[in-house]
């Protein structure tokens, strides 16, 4: 009998584990796992704490905070043999050496309120360049993957390349003033307040708002889009490893993403999930556009990442 | 000209009626004493006068000024409370220095008058100490300190004196009359030593139940006490029960007793055949051995025309006092009557004896 | 060091029998699940950095010297500290008037009066924060109403800054000055303010020179309370203060929390309680002498 | 300052003060109020303008039954807290002011000490503890200790700060009638110190109720609580559920109090 | 055997020495007063006896047993505080309660027990008020209550009638003291009132500045005062310096003074020569007008043999207290006498008097 501990996040995911991804996964493997809901930040800690016995087998966080972990030595690559759908998975969700898997992808366009922007934005570069924007734009505070994103895509697209961070610094201080905030559901706030008109978000946020009837929009600017990556990685202090890898190679089923992306808009990393046009039309970066996706390698990052949220806590202000 | 009217105040506190319709003038400087039993409304009476209790209706004056409605710090008053009510984060200095500050005195004549009062209330030396650690005299002296220093033109004393020993009380009586006379302050004193009162007090004014029973001057309330409870209540007193069986013109009466006819003073206009009592005041009875005396039992009355009363009874207890010894007579009417003989000499109970006392010093109460 | 200072008691030697098993549980407690841990962080704080582990190898006092030696995080504190005693002092101000008027009403309205003083505690920090937030923000309840009345032309900036922290703190701990007030006032004797007024005292000077002395312990267990609650404060200064009122512990969770560096996060946390321990020693020093008047 | 003395005339001072204490009034109350409105609003987003009266948001609280779970979760840590702050902290008050010679500053420094530092970092400090003596996270002990460890101090505030204004001779009063120490404690010292006593397990419950580094690092394997709950809710679901949860404590809170007053009599409570 | 041995205690608060070697021994069922200024340690005596305070050294014995260091509520005791330690959360009937519950009385029967007292107290209906909805002696009558009702084997009264009206404090009196014997207490009784020591002790304890002045019965210290300042403190008293000229077999002596040769009574074993003060009480002496006894102004002094003496002076001063007046007369040696003479027969200041009392009502005291 597994006793695996399954992390996921509140809301909407907590709903989707609890109704329909954790009864599918115990009648698909047997596998009768507790359900542990939580920030991913807060499983670092007790990963860490938990020392040579943690309570999670398997961590699922952004692919950022996964790096942390893995530099310290607490994953362990996964054995793609006991998780079959690897294969159908687009092949850049896959780390090297399987050490994590991008399981779970929630593209970050640029959003914008319908009807307090004229001319819509189609390029990240509209945030320096069309003036309607100006003291209007919201951003993730440092704390958040999404600033640490939209830092590597303004040093790639300004810079000399994803780790040009001086370039980046001084072109995000050219944005300022900009509201800052901790979490998607706060930029979404910003939005519908109206104190921020323009904000790279994900995806999932956008859609909820305009199901909700909300004036808001998103495009896939032109040089790409960036993405929240839950990344899935094998806890090596684990107790449950073959039901980490069970539960893995569930996740990435097709029609457990495909589930997935309608519950709440993500966008399956199974080549073989099948998205309907409804969805695509709202959801554009599926399928062959997942290409779009600028995915970093965040394993160099972990050296420099404390320096560089020092000091965008320094000048961005 | 009254310094301080009491109109017609009434209280209530809730459904219980305290004060109704009490109404007493006071002249300027004038010491008038509060006397009544426990719970009659003295306290509630001065703290309308403070002015922390406004009477449902009625008015109180000072000289002229309506104050019912005033503040107390508007009222120039000072106030020993029951309870002291001394600030506990005070020094005894710092006490007595309040209502001094209050008053913009000069540090230098505060020190001064701070010290001085200190002396009076003989608490010299205490003037660091925080009202915990004092005994409860030397607390209620503070207290009383605190009030007189000030000098304010309305003394109101709330039992200032009620938990010091025998000694002090007198000091501080006189320390009391003695400032309240030099500065003329009006001063109303609550206590429940009769004698004190009479000692005290310009006039006095009687209690109970929330009304006034009597207002006079303490000679008046005791030699012709309004009522029988007034005269019960100041000071000991003996009743016996008569008739009047002639009215002599000016006050005299001759009273009809079951002990034989009794001379007696009474308040004018008292109809023959009115139910009495008689009252007399223990000290104004002389008492002998009947033996000695050589009346016989049961015998007994006026002594014809001398305004002499003698009535015959025996001894049915005895108390040692120090000063005197207190003695229960009972009379051939089945009366009891209390007298004090000295000390030195009791008489044993079961004795006959004789007690004579004055026609003069008696008074007829209505029945 | 004390965060409520007791009059020294002449106590004497009187008979009470023992008494030390009334405190055994708390120290059982404090000790077992406060201190001991807190070895463990302390220890921590003196590791060096490591992106390679929790912690790394060594022992050093880096993390403290850097922090000690910039002006940013001295900036953050100074911050901190301000926000810390602005919003003790006007809670204090705004408190006291609340808690006397409770405890001398008679009004048969007295228990909706409660309610009220209760209300910011009914409402979790979390909404009650977006509260805020909807009343504050450049589009907010209350720029909307100063510009429809015509008092303001351009939204006036009310949050991300210390004042929409401030304010929003304030409103928070506003109970936790007025209950323990409200308990200390109802305990003193109204003889004592009549004995003073007696004496020819103003109300005013009445309230300066005895109410308000005799309510010193409440005064002190009110405003230690919402002085180091404001400072340790973490929602509302990161959800109201963005970068301009950012404080010492949102600092101290992004370390923390958002960058994992646990050694220097634990060091931060540590200076940010040694200053406040200090803050509040000064505080009981200079409240200590009226505080030993009261019986 | 002013205020209601019997037998006093009201001046302009005791209006102005009304006035000044109504105002007070209205700011605590004002966000209250709004996010009152903003439950009942039936628009989608927990946001000014409101669109129309509905109930939508409290049929969308109590059909969700992760929020039912996490707010009985809260309270059992909230209340266990508080019972035990309430015994431990008053017992610690009394003896700190009564009867600790030796030590005392030390002890009355250490009883204060969870209020001096972060919360965060007493969170992370204890899950490494439960850890090393193997507590883990696995069971609620441990979320259930960090609530009791970081509310503690203001039960112990608050009584120590009620001790002060306590009559002690009451207390001689009742052990000259032969009551011990228990019975002379339970019938005159707590009463007399029963406001502090509320005060303190008041803010103990609430700060319970809202702690969340605390809850999120200590949480046993697959609960949650309110707190940490809403925030998730709100990261993915901004609507006015949240202040539909805060409406009904907000009534619940006021259907107590009216009852305890109507019943007992707010007075016997004696904040 | 003693009930309640008080063995040598001592007490200090701080520097202070307040208690200062005190022993008292204490029979069952005795009635003890203690009596002394204001101050001297009555209220610390008996917060010892209670067990609140612990002496620093000394022991203090129930019968056999030491309870120096039991605590207080296994002493069996009942006390009426100075300051009353009424619960204000309370109300009469549950004060009352209160220590009846602890000693497990049956409902019925504890209800039965708080109707009587309150009877006793005369606060009947009383019983549903609050503390704080009573007056001061209303007040301190339940605080007498309470202790009352119990029974207890010690009971310790501290000042417990100071704020009751003359009549009160009579019926109070006579209920304590009839309860306290009907049911066998041992009474320590702290009263600022000598009369009222007097009158209920078996034995009376002046204390003066924390030490034992006299302990004895009331006769033995009112007529045999160790000291002038117990003399003073117990009941008024004059005195006049002399030299003792001759000792009279027994305890009588001739004692030379500026007025003349005086006979007086004293204590065995003064020698001739010796510095002493002849004390004699007010009530003793007895007072006429010079003209009216024909006696010449200044001389006086014994009536050869008589065992009376008469000494001439002038009246400087009268004050009215109702029963009596009580005159200061200046003798020719200037001490100042203080005499009562009846209220209704008042003599002039001024006039000259002759004062007569006897050798035997005298008491010699060293000086
Ligand atoms: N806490 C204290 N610190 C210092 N001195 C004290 C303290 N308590 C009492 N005293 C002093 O001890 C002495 C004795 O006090 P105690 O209360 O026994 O007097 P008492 O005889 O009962 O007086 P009273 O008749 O006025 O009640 C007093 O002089 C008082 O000032
Ligand atoms: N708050 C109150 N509620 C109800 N009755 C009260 C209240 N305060 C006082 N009383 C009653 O009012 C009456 C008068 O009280 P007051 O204090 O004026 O009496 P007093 O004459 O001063 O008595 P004492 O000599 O005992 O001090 C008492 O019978 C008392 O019980
Ligand atoms: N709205 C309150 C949430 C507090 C979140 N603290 C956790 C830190 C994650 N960045
Ligand atoms: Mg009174
Ligand atoms: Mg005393």
């Amino acid at each position: 009998q597994s006793s695996l501990v399954v992390p996921t996040y509140g809301g909407l995911w907590a709903k989707f584990w609890e109704e329909n991804l954790l009864p599918g996964l115990t009648s698909a493997t047997g596998i009768q796992p507790q359900l542990d809901v939580g920030l991913g930040k807060d499983f670092v800690a007790k990963i860490r704490a938990g020392g040579d016995r943690s309570p999670y087998s398997i961590f699922m966080g952004n692919e950022n905070i996964a790096a942390v972990l893995r530099a310290e030595g607490f994953f362990e690559p996964f054995d793609l043999a006991k998780v079959p759908n690897a294969a159908k998975t687009f092949p850049q969700f896959i780390n090297k050496d399987a050490k994590g898997i991008r399981a779970i992808v929630s593209p970050i366009g640029l959003a914008y309120r319908t009807d307090l922007v004229k001319t819509a934005p189609t390029s990240w570069h509209d945030l320096w360049e069309n003036p309607e924007f100006k003291g209007k734009t919201g951003l993730y505070q440092i704390g958040n993957t999404g600033a640490v994103l939209f830092l590597r895509l303004v040093a790639e697209l300004f810079g000399s390349g994803p780790d040009d961070f001086d370039t980046a610094f001084t072109k995000i201080k050219e944005l300022l003033p900009f509201t800052q905030a901790s979490w998607s559901g706060e930029v979404a706030t910003a939005l519908i307040r109206g104190d921020a008109i323009i904000a790279p978000v994900d995806w999932t946020e956008i859609m909820t708002l305009q199901d909700k009837g909300a004036p808001v929009a998103i495009v896939a600017p032109k040089e790409g889009v960036l993405a929240f990556e839950q990344s899935f990685n094998l806890v090596a202090t684990g107790a449950e490893k073959d039901a980490a890898h069970a539960y893995l190679n569930y996740i990435l089923d097709a029609k457990v993403q495909q589930d997935m992306a309608k519950a709440f808009y993500t966008s399956p990393s199974n080549s073989e999930s099948v998205v309907d046009d409804a969805l695509k039309a709202r959801t554009p970066i599926v399928g062959p556009r997942m290409a779009e996706i600028k995915s970093y390698d965040w394993d160099s990052y972990v050296d420099k990442a404390a320096e560089i949220a020092d000091r965008w806590n320094r000048e961005m202000a | 000209m009254t310094a301080l009217t009491i109109d017609r105040i009434n209280k209530r506190y809730g459904n219980l009626h305290i004060l109704k319709d009490i109404s007493i003038p006071i002249g300027q400087g004038e010491f008038v004493s509060l006397l009544g039993p426990s719970g009659c409304g003295k306290t509630t009476t001065l703290r309308c006068i403070a002015g922390f209790e406004r009477p449902d209706t009625g008015r109180i004056l000072f000289g002229e000024r309506d104050v019912t409605r005033a503040l107390p710090e508007q009222r120039d008053i000072g106030m020993v409370f029951q309870s002291y009510a001394l600030f506990p984060h005070m020094t005894v200095a710092e006490n007595l220095s309040f209502g001094l500050e209050v008053r913009k005195v000069a540090p230098a004549d505060r020190q001064r008058r701070i010290a001085d009062v200190l002396a009076m209330v003989r608490l010299e030396g205490y003037d660091k100490r925080y009202p915990r650690e004092l005994s409860g005299g030397q607390q209620q002296r503070v207290a009383l300190a605190r009030a007189l220093v000030i000098e304010p033109s309305v003394l109101l004393l709330d039992e200032p004196l009620a938990n010091l020993d025998a000694t002090l009380r007198d000091e501080m009586r006189f320390f009391i009359r003695d400032l309240q006379q030099r500065v003329g302050i009006t001063s109303i004193y609550v206590t429940h030593d009769q004698a004190e009162a009479m000692v005290m007090s310009d006039k006095i004014v009687v209690m109970n139940a929330g009304t006034i029973s009597q207002f006079g001057s303490p000679r008046e309330i005791y030699e012709r006490p309004a009522s029988q409870s007034v005269a019960g209540f100041i000071g000991r007193s003996n009743t016996i029960s008569g008739k009047i069986a002639e009215a002599l013109g000016q006050d005299g009466y001759k009273v009809e007793t079951p002990c034989g006819s009794i001379g007696a003073t009474g308040p004018a206009g008292l109809s023959k055949g009115a139910e009495v009592k008689i009252m007399i005041r223990p000290e104004n009875i002389s008492t002998r051995s009947q033996a000695a005396s050589g009346h016989q039992q049961g015998a007994g009355a006026e002594e014809a025309g001398s305004g002499e009363n003698v009535l015959a009874g025996s001894v049915v207890n005895s108390v040692y006092q120090g000063s005197a010894n207190q003695l229960a007579v009972k009379l051939g009417s089945g009366d009891r009557v209390i007298v004090d003989v000295n000390g030195r000499n009791p008489l044993e109970v079961g004795e006959q004896v004789a007690l004579r006392f004055a026609a003069r010093d008696t008074w007829l109460l209505a029945s | 060091m004390s965060a409520v200072e007791a009059a020294p008691r002449v106590e004497g030697r009187s008979n009470r029998g023992s008494t030390t098993w009334m405190v055994v549980p708390a120290l059982v407690l404090l000790i077992g699940f406060f201190a001991l841990p807190y070895l463990t962080i302390i220890t921590m704080s003196l590791r060096e950095a490591s992106t390679r582990a929790v912690y790394g190898e060594g022992f050093t006092l880096a993390h403290y010297t850097t922090a000690l030696g910039d002006f940013y995080i001295w900036g953050i504190l100074g911050r901190t500290l301000l926000i810390g005693a602005t919003v003790t002092v006007i809670s204090l101000l705004l408190g006291y008037p609340v808690a006397y008027h409770l405890a001398k009403s008679r009004s048969r309205w007295t228990s909706l009066l409660y309610i009220f003083v209760l209300s910011p505690l009914l409402v979790g920090l979390v909404v009650r924060t977006f509260a805020w937030m909807i009343i504050l923000s450049n589009n907010g309840v209350a720029n909307q109403a100063l510009q429809a009345v015509g008092l303001i032309d351009f939204p006036l900036q009310l949050m991300n800054n210390s004042l929409g922290v401030t304010i929003a703190l304030t409103h928070v701990f506003l109970p936790f000055v007025i209950l323990p007030l409200l308990g200390n006032l109802q305990a003193i004797s109204p003889d004592l303010a009549m004995a003073s007024r007696s004496l020819g005292a103003s109300r005013m000077r009445t309230f300066w020179k005895v109410t308000l002395p005799l309510s010193m312990p409440g005064i002190q267990a009110g405003t230690i309370l919402v002085f180091v609650l404001s400072i340790s404060a973490y929602v509302t200064p990161a959800m109201l203060g963005g970068t301009g009122g950012r404080t010492m512990s949102v600092l101290v969770v992004q370390y923390l929390v958002d960058n994992f560096r646990w050694p220097a996060g634990a060091a931060l946390a540590i200076i940010m309680a040694a200053v406040a321990v200090i803050f509040v020693g000064l505080y009981l020093r200079l409240t200590a002498r009226a505080m030993r008047r009261l019986p | 300052m002013t205020g209601a003395t019997s037998g006093v005339e009201k001046t302009i001072w005791d209006r102005l003060f009304t006035v000044l204490v109504a105002a007070i009034y209205i700011f605590l109350m004002f966000p209250i109020v709004l996010v009152v409105l903003l439950s009942f609003n039936s628009g989608e987003f927990l946001a000014f303008p409101l669109e129309g009266f509905s109930l939508r948001w409290f049929e969308a609280l109590f059909s969700n039954k992760r929020f039912l779970d996490a707010t009985l979760y809260s309270i059992q840590i909230a209340a266990t807290s508080t019972i035990v702050n309430a015994v431990i902290g008053t017992l610690a008050a009394i003896y700190v002011a009564r009867h600790a010679t030796v030590a005392r500053d030390y002890i009355r420094l250490i009883m204060t000490a969870p209020l001096l530092v972060p919360e965060i970092l007493t969170a992370i400090a204890l899950l490494f503890y439960f850890y090393e003596i193997r507590i883990g996270t696995d069971y609620s002990i441990g979320i259930q200790i960090g609530h009791i460890v970081v509310t503690f101090p203001y039960v112990f505030l608050n009584v120590s700060s009620a001790l002060f204004n306590f009559d002690r001779s009451q207390e001689e009063a009742a052990r000259s009638l032969g009551a011990g120490g228990w019975m002379t404690f339970r019938r005159v010292t707590l009463p007399a110190i029963k406001p502090g006593i509320i005060t303190g397990c008041l803010f103990a419950f609430v700060i319970s109720f809202d702690i969340f580094n605390i809850s999120l690092l200590l949480k046993s394997l697959g609960s949650n609580t309110l707190p940490l709950e809403l925030f998730d809710y709100l990261r993915f679901n901004f609507d006015p559920t949240a202040a539909a949860i805060a409406s009904l404590s907000i009534f619940m809170t006021f259907a107590a109090i009216l009852i305890i007053d109507r019943t007992v009599g707010l007075r016997s409570l004696r904040f």
